[in-house]
């Protein structure tokens, strides 16, 4: 640390250093999402682009609750999901009515419908299960989502059976202009709620509450004497992470006009769960990188091969075992890399690690792609650049195997380089 | 080139029957290529597995319009097909001069083509009602089936099934007491013993069923484990593995309706696509025959519009007949349902074409053919067409 | 009477078969505070063992060498992955062992591909043991029945009587005193993990061939199988056993009742035809176990028979 | 006339058939500085434990200011007036140092549980935590995560999380220990400071804090109070030097401030 | 680190051991705690048949010394037991070498009986030590009576006892006993006392971290002194007791 007065100002850091890292990076976000249309992406990027900002929101509103609160949750999209279909239903209440209050609300509006319910949700659900904390608030959210799911299949007149609800974003009156038709149109909308939503949530961190749900995951025990209780604490947060949830899921409702009663699943939830603690649950914006990431590999991934779930689940795993600090962490330390002083011997470490993961890489793909093809028992032959690889050739083999063992060994080396010092 | 879109389960456990028909339709396809495609365009299939749920098929359809599909094929799942059909018209809607349309060649619930009918779907199956009817006449006819049990699947098409069989039984022969009636979760149960012992307890004669895929499998394979050999009247008992499961047992008590069996008469040019198809696909046996049909129509509305725009298609589409290999199928043009003969087997030892690779296979049951004419449903449709 | 009996036959059964699948999660939990989430992808391994070992050879062969392959693999698991993870607490071992399922589900399609795979009961099991109100009782039920409670004498063998089993038990609240006394703790850790992993893999090869073995499988029974541990109380093989039971015949018995909620509730008002009243209890079988858990888990979080919090 | 800040009333405490803590009397008067000794596994830290609201007693009752605790919960009886700090270091570990103290500041200045206030505004709660911080001096030192503290400085950041909230009695449950002489002597200046005008219940093993900083002295043996009184009583106390101080008695030097 | 090394061994303070072998033999010894450095290079050996007193206040790092010999905390330096260096070493193999430990926390099996905790001291069931469980019994009779209780229920006293039974039970050569007379009562210190005297009689060394200086002297044969983290005294007991000056400056408060 390198001031060091007593002045008391001097504590909280300057305005100038405020407006670099609190307030710049919003400007940025708000721009990137203005510029990004002008590039006339496509519908597939649109949708894509779409889906992304929901997840983002999903996804931040889910770390309020692991990486701030350290509350382990297998059932989130409990909340987004209701929140979602609340607003197919107002979808639904708005196309059907002749003004009044539903013919005259803009559909614009849900992801407010939706933060409402999702926070009801959370208000009701929260009560019993945040009495508890750890593995117990774990498995009760596990139960609570299973639960939901066979609740809503059995239903029909709320969560439509299988099929689903489906609503028309088009109904109602329009707002700024928008009728929501078009895809590029849904992205304003999405674009304007994504950024309210990351907003509202930085800003919680900000707030004493939020403050406390960080010292509550750290020591529960020592909020109590500190004056707090910590199972109210966790309830707050529980509900604020239930209505941003549900505020996602007004955004899907628009976006994708149907929910269907396996997004109150595990599924969803074990998938949100993976993007945010890929992107890394310890930053603020970990989980904004993971969605971004993860939904892009999701929708994306698959087009190029059909190994795409199992590159996900090597890459979680490697996360969980190697980088607890997920994409965030990486991210952060290369900034933080670049402007240290020994940034020329990182930049050598950086160089071999790169070099080593990008062996392994090559030696994992070769694997999963001549594997999957093989199995497909198409006889289908990979032929990345050209050179053929079938299964019972020794050459592919060869190309399996040694990038691969040179990746682990090159790898192994820079680690125990670095225990050395 | 002229894209094409499949949308159905590629993997999970109903993965079998999407992949079964996927394989259809690539012959199909590849058949219609080689005589020098659809107006002179060669024909691209590409396969979205949508594991069966309605919103991922909507992500998948998302997808494939972005590729430049402009026919979606599926049929796996009510359920998926009304999100389909929704998603489709709102899509036309929106985006005038880029219309998609929706072939469904196997969801069967009624109401595609009845209250909820669209200009932009066409269906090659015969729906729920249709099929029924061909059961409850066949159950009518046998003196000693006085008790029925009706098991289905928990969706849109299973209650179709089992609000027909009750509407049509109680219709036809109110002597017929229907013992049971009982919805289970899709795709989820692994032990059907529980629901077998119900059965056996109810004492029925008959058992009604619209199970598919694996639900139709264990269905069957629990009955046998528990010594149940009383006729299963099926819309599905072709699916995968059925027949194998109950073995010599299926004989005569396995029944199907279908708008084919490769066990009868039929020309030669089809015995030697059955054979093709199986030696292709040694993992399926020919069952989808109506991804076939579906296919020649494509091609021969598309050839008679004279273009491979969807709106010409389906105007073109719109009554057009074709002579199938089991008898001619019409697309009536009020409710885009397609009108075909409708055929009752049972499984039997002594056939050309086994099924599941046993020597077991479909054979008609003596008066097992309803003509077209017979099979044919009104319907309540009421059309929106474009100018 | 014959609903009955049938329920509880059938109930039984399925109990037990959830019981030798919880039987290893149990262990694992109780001897390392691992909730292992890759649990059930260890038992869908055993039945694909299972079924290739068959096709070369015999299913009494399967029997023995697929759960100790299933074990050999659980014991690498634990080496090379687990123990690294461990450092960086439980909800990153839970994590890891979460996507630790996922990368399991995806290699067996690639090795057996996406659809369900033939695996069979054996002939010389394949029989009728006797009939029951008109309907076949299946040898193999039995056979499950039976090893089932070998597992259960082993497990509780091992647990109470063996000196392992006094091992492990001290390891678990003081792993380094009993380095200390000259045990080997990591590789009793090793060999718990494994062995757990090769129960899970023995309830495949059981219930592989009893149910449908698929990709999907892991995946429908994972949940039910932390429903069992945790409502019997983590770590309490009894309590695993009775929960287990209790799952069983609960779901199955509901399976078998035909009234409607508004049979049972029909005094309170509610009417058959509406949306509530309509609902079977058959229809809320699978359901049943869920509730079962939030509401223990809310009344009593150290299960039925656990001493500990979960 | 007050009553007294703190008063034990036949308290007990058992964990199943053990007996822990024995039917314990005692008052402190306002303003008092108490301390508490005896051997390990006395009951010491159960004793603070029984009185913060951690566990609940057995039997009797504790009063504070009058009112009676017993029975609230932790967060209750902080608020109360009444807060402790703990043996082992319980702090925040992956919030910064200033964070922790601030947390400890939030409830006092009646920001409870408020999620629409931004706490870089919170002028006061700023100026506050700063204050406490610059007392400790742990000033240069805000920024950094606490997990990444000495150990001695985690301890005086206990005693900063337990005084921020200006609680008018303060607990603390052996301070010093594992700090180094020099630590230490920091440490007891620090309690001096932070205990001015309030009252102060400490447990410690070292005498030199204890003899140095308490007006009076409670010794507690298997549960139970054996003496309590000044310190040079104490010292003198036959039954003390058996029970506890052994042949340490004989080497307490006077009373350093 | 810093590579320099200040050998202490031969500061007048510290006399030489008796020559010979040494049976567990510690060099510039170095423990961390994260950050903060605990041990600053520890010198000290032990000779076959010994009783060691290690002496010092609260937290110079007597038990950290300990423990950084049995492997509990990352060991920095040399610590030769029988001539093998043993630094790294997982614990087991460290305890099968025949060190035995018994730690501040006593770390009892709360939930298993008296006979049961002293079973899990043997090591090797086909070739147990030169105890067996009712010699051990003979030995104290206040476990006698409580063998077949649960060990969680024992007193103070008697749970000292039976951690220090169990770890005779694995036969060792070497033990290292930490604080055991810790909140004991007088009288059962005492006992304790009188029961480390006889287990030295049995011929096993002993390391004995002790803060009683009555203790300590009675039974050790010599006396190392701890201060900021290393050895600043080594001695006979009786040279011991005249040194009051090391007494003031690095035992009293
Ligand atoms: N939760 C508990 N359950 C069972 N026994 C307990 C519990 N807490 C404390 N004890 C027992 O109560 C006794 C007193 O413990 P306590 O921590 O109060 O001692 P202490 O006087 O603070 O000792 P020290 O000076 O070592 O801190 C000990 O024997 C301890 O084992
Ligand atoms: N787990 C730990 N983390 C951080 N610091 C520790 C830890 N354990 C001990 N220390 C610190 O290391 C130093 C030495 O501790 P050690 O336990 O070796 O002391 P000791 O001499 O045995 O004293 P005593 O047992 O009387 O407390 C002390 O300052 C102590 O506070
Ligand atoms: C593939 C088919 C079996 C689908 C089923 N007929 C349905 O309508 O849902
Ligand atoms: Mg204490
Ligand atoms: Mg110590």
């Amino acid at each position: 640390m390198t001031d060091m007065t007593t002045n008391s100002a001097a504590l909280a850091p300057s305005s100038g250093e405020k407006f670099r890292e609190r307030v710049l990076p919003f400007i940025l976000f708000g721009l990137v999402l203005i510029v990004i249309p002008f590039f006339g992406p496509s519908r597939t990027t649109m949708t894509l682009l779409n889906h992304i900002g929901i997840n983002i929101v999903f996804a931040l509103s889910f770390n309020m609750l692991l990486g701030r609160a350290g509350l382990l949750t297998f059932g989130h999209a409990v909340y987004l999901g209701l929140g979602g279909y609340f607003c197919v239903h107002i979808l639904n209440w708005i196309d059907a009515a002749d003004g009044g209050f539903w013919g005259n609300l803009p559909v614009f509006s849900m992801p407010v419908f939706g933060f409402a319910m999702g926070a009801l949700a959370g208000a009701v659900i929260g009560w019993p299960s945040c009495r508890r904390a750890g593995t117990a608030f774990a498995m009760i959210s596990l139960g609570v989502a299973e639960l939901m799911a066979a609740f809503a299949y059995m239903f029909d007149s709320l969560f439509g059976g299988e099929m689903g609800i489906s609503g028309d974003r088009m109904a109602g009156p329009e707002f700024l202009g928008l009728s929501l038709g078009p895809l590029e149109e849904v992205y304003w909308f999405i674009a304007f709620w994504t950024f309210l939503g990351v907003v509202a949530m930085y800003m919680f961190t900000r707030t004493p509450l939020g403050k406390l749900s960080e010292a509550t995951r750290d020591n529960p025990e020592r909020v109590q004497f500190i004056g707090y209780n910590p199972t109210r604490v966790r309830y707050l947060v529980f509900i604020f992470a239930g209505a941003f949830a549900g505020m996602a899921g007004g955004m899907s409702a628009v976006q994708d006009e149907i929910f269907t009663p396996e997004s109150l699943s595990l599924l969803p939830s074990g998938a949100i769960l993976i993007a945010a603690y890929v992107g890394g649950i310890r930053y603020f914006s970990g989980p904004i990188m993971g969605a971004i990431v993860m939904t892009y590999m999701g929708s994306n991934l698959s087009d190029y091969t059909a190994g795409w779930l199992l590159y996900l689940g090597i890459m979680f795993i490697c996360v969980v075992m190697f980088l607890p600090d997920g994409i965030a962490g990486i991210v952060f330390g290369f900034w933080r890399g670049i402007r240290s002083p020994d940034r020329g011997h990182l930049m050598g470490k950086w160089a071999q690690q790169l070099a080593g993961v990008f062996l392994l890489a090559i030696g994992i793909i070769v694997f999963v792609e001549v594997a999957f093809r093989w199995s497909e028992g198409y006889g289908e032959v990979w032929e990345p650049f050209g050179i053929a690889l079938p299964h019972d050739a020794i050459l592919t083999w060869i190309i399996g195997i040694i990038p691969f063992v040179a990746g682990v060994a090159v790898l192994r080396h820079v680690t125990r380089k670095q225990e050395e010092v | 080139e002229m894209k094409i879109a499949f949308i159905d389960p590629l993997s999970g456990p109903m993965g079998p029957s999407g992949d079964a028909a996927f394989t259809s339709y690539k012959l199909a396809f590849e058949h219609i290529n080689n005589e020098g495609g659809i107006n002179g365009e060669q024909v691209e299939l590409t396969g979205y597995d949508n594991k069966v749920s309605p919103k991922e098929s909507l992500v998948q359809l998302q997808k494939a319009i972005d590729s430049g599909a402009r026919y979606i094929f599926q049929g796996n799942g009510s359920s998926v097909a009304a999100a389909i059909i929704d998603a489709v018209n709102k899509h036309n809607a929106r985006n005038p001069g880029e219309e998609v349309l929706f072939m469904n060649y196997a969801a069967v619930t009624p109401a595609f083509t009845n209250e909820a009918c669209s200009f932009w779907h066409f269906r090659f199956d015969a729906h729920a009602d249709m099929k029924m009817n061909a059961i409850t006449d066949w159950i009518t006819a046998r003196d000693d089936i006085q008790k029925v049990y009706l098991i289905g699947q928990d969706y849109v098409f299973g209650e179709a099934v089992a609000a027909a069989a009750e509407k049509q039984l109680g219709e036809k022969d109110s002597s017929i007491e229907i013992v049971g009636n009982e919805l289970h979760p899709l795709a989820k149960v692994k032990d059907f013993t529980p629901y077998i012992q119900k059965i056996i307890q109810s004492e029925a004669d008959a058992v009604i069923t619209g199970n598919w895929g694996q639900d139709m499998t264990l269905l069957v394979k629990a009955a046998a484990d528990s010594g149940l050999t009383i006729p299963f009247l099926t819309f599905y008992g072709g699916s995968l593995g059925a027949v194998a499961a109950l073995g010599e047992g299926s004989i005569d008590t396995l029944y199907q309706v279908s708008e084919g069996v490769t066990n009868q008469e039929a020309s030669d040019e089809q015995y030697a696509l059955i054979e093709e198809y199986k030696q292709r696909f040694p993992d399926y046996d020919y069952y989808y025959h109506r991804a076939f049909v579906a296919a020649e129509m494509l091609k021969a509305a598309a050839e008679k519009a004279g273009s491979n725009e969807p709106i010409e298609v389906a105007k073109a589409l719109e009554g057009l007949t074709v002579e199938g290999a089991y008898g001619p199928v019409t697309m009536r043009a009020e409710d885009h349902q397609a009108q075909q003969n409708l055929y009752i087997s049972t499984v039997s030892k002594d056939v050309k074409y086994g099924v599941d690779n046993i020597d077991l296979g479909w054979v008609l049951v003596d008066n097992g053919t309803i003509d077209a004419s017979a099979a044919e449903e009104p319907t309540t449709c009421e059309m929106e067409r474009p100018e | 009477m014959e609903t009955i009996v049938f329920s509880l036959l059938n109930g039984v059964i399925y109990g037990l078969l959830l019981f030798m699948l919880s039987s290893g999660l149990t262990l694992i939990f109780s001897m390392m505070g691992v909730l292992n989430f890759a649990h059930a992808s260890f038992y869908m391994l055993g039945a694909y063992f299972a079924y290739t070992i068959m096709g070369v050879s015999s299913f009494w062969l399967a029997l023995f060498i697929a759960p100790v392959l299933v074990g050999v693999i659980g014991m690498g698991v634990e080496k090379w992955g687990l123990r690294r993870v461990h450092a960086n607490g439980h909800v990153a071992e839970l994590l890891f062992t979460f996507g630790l399922a996922y990368l399991i589900d995806e290699i067996v399609k690639i090795i057996w591909g996406r659809t369900s795979v033939n695996y069979q009961v054996p002939d010389s099991l394949n029989f009728t043991l006797f009939t029951l109100y008109g309907a076949d009782y299946p040898a193999y039920r039995i056979f499950m029945f039976f090893v089932a409670v070998a597992m259960l004498i082993f497990l509780w063998y091992m647990l109470k009587k063996t000196r392992i089993g006094l091992i492990i038990q001290a390891a678990l609240t003081h792993p380094h005193m009993v380095g200390h006394l000259g045990h080997n703790v990591p590789l009793v850790f090793m060999g718990v993990f494994g062995a757990g992993c090769a129960l899970a893999g023995l309830a495949g090869v059981i219930g592989g061939n009893y149910f449908i073995t698929d990709p999907a499988m892991a995946v429908q029974m994972g949940p039910i199988v932390f429903v069992v541990v945790v409502v019997g109380g983590l770590g309490s093989l009894e309590g695993a056993f009775i929960a287990a039971m209790l799952i069983g015949i609960l779901q199955t018995s509901a399976v078998s009742i035909n009234a409607s909620l508004a049979d049972i509730f029909g005094f309170l008002g509610l009417s058959p035809a509406s949306e509530v009243g309509e609902i079977t209890i058959s229809s809320m079988a699978p359901m049943l176990p869920f509730l079962l858990l939030v509401l223990i888990l809310i009344v009593k979080p150290t299960g039925l028979m656990g001493d500990r919090e979960v | 006339m007050h009553p007294p800040a703190l008063k034990l009333v036949n308290v007990h405490k058992s964990f199943g058939p053990a007996k822990i803590i024995q039917g314990v009397n005692l008052e402190i008067a306002r303003g008092e500085r108490h301390a508490i000794i005896g051997p390990n596994g006395a009951g010491k830290s159960t004793l603070f434990n029984l009185v913060s609201g951690l566990y609940s007693l057995s039997d009797g009752e504790v009063q504070l200011n009058g009112a009676v605790i017993s029975g609230k919960k932790p967060f209750q009886i902080n608020r109360m007036g009444l807060s402790r700090s703990f043996q082992v270091s319980n702090i925040f570990a992956n919030m910064t140092v200033r964070e922790n103290v601030r947390c400890g500041v939030l409830y006092s200045m009646g920001y409870g549980y408020s999620f629409w206030r931004n706490i870089g505004n919170l002028k006061e709660v700023q100026e506050k935590t700063a204050h406490i911080l610059e007392d400790v001096g742990l000033l240069d030192k805000a920024n950094l995560p606490a997990s990444l503290l000495p150990y001695a400085d985690q301890r005086t950041l206990e005693i900063a999380i337990t005084i921020a909230g200006g609680a008018e009695v303060i607990m603390l449950d052996e301070p010093t220990a594992g700090m180094s002489h020099s630590e230490t002597d920091r440490a007891v200046e620090l309690i001096e400071k932070a205990a001015k005008g309030k009252t102060l219940l400490i447990v410690e093993h070292d005498m030199g804090v204890v003899f140095g900083l308490a007006d009076r002295i409670s010794v507690l043996v298997y549960g139970e109070i054996i003496a309590t009184g000044a310190p040079s009583e104490i010292r003198g106390d036959p039954r003390v030097r058996e029970a506890y101080l052994g042949e340490e008695a004989d080497h307490i030097e006077g009373e350093p401030a | 680190m810093s590579d320099f090394h200040v050998d202490t061994a031969h500061t007048p303070d510290i006399a030489p051991p008796p020559s010979g072998e040494p049976m567990l033999k510690v060099s510039d010894l170095h423990a961390y705690y994260g950050k903060s450095h605990v041990l600053h290079g520890v010198n000290m050996e032990i000779m076959p048949g010994e009783v060691i007193a290690l002496l010092g206040r609260n937290g110079v790092g007597r038990s950290t010394t300990a423990k950084a010999i049995m492997g509990e905390v990352t060991p920095v330096g040399s610590v030769k037991f029988k001539g093998q260096e043993i630094g790294g070493m997982p614990n087991h193999k460290i305890a099968r070498l025949g060190l035995g430990y018994v730690p501040e926390s006593r770390d009892i099996f709360p939930t298993m009986t008296v006979r049961q905790n002293l079973m899990l001291g043997v090591k090797d069931l086909r070739n147990p030590g030169k105890y067996d469980v009712d010699q051990m019994l003979d030995m104290f009779p206040n476990l006698r009576s409580r063998a077949d209780n649960m060990a969680g229920v024992l007193s103070g006293g008697e749970k000292q006892m039976l951690t220090m039974c169990r770890t005779l039970m694995g036969d060792p050569e070497l033990i290292i006993i930490d604080e055991p007379t810790e909140g004991l009562a007088p009288k059962i210190v005492q006992q304790v006392g009188d029961m480390i005297a006889e287990i030295a009689k049995s011929g096993v060394s002993i390391l004995l971290v002790e803060q009683k200086l009555s203790i300590a002297l009675r039974i050790a044969n010599r006396v190392y002194v701890m201060g900021h983290g290393e050895i600043v005294y080594g001695g006979t007991p009786a040279d011991f007791k005249t040194r009051d000056d090391v007494r003031k400056e690095w035992l009293e408060v």
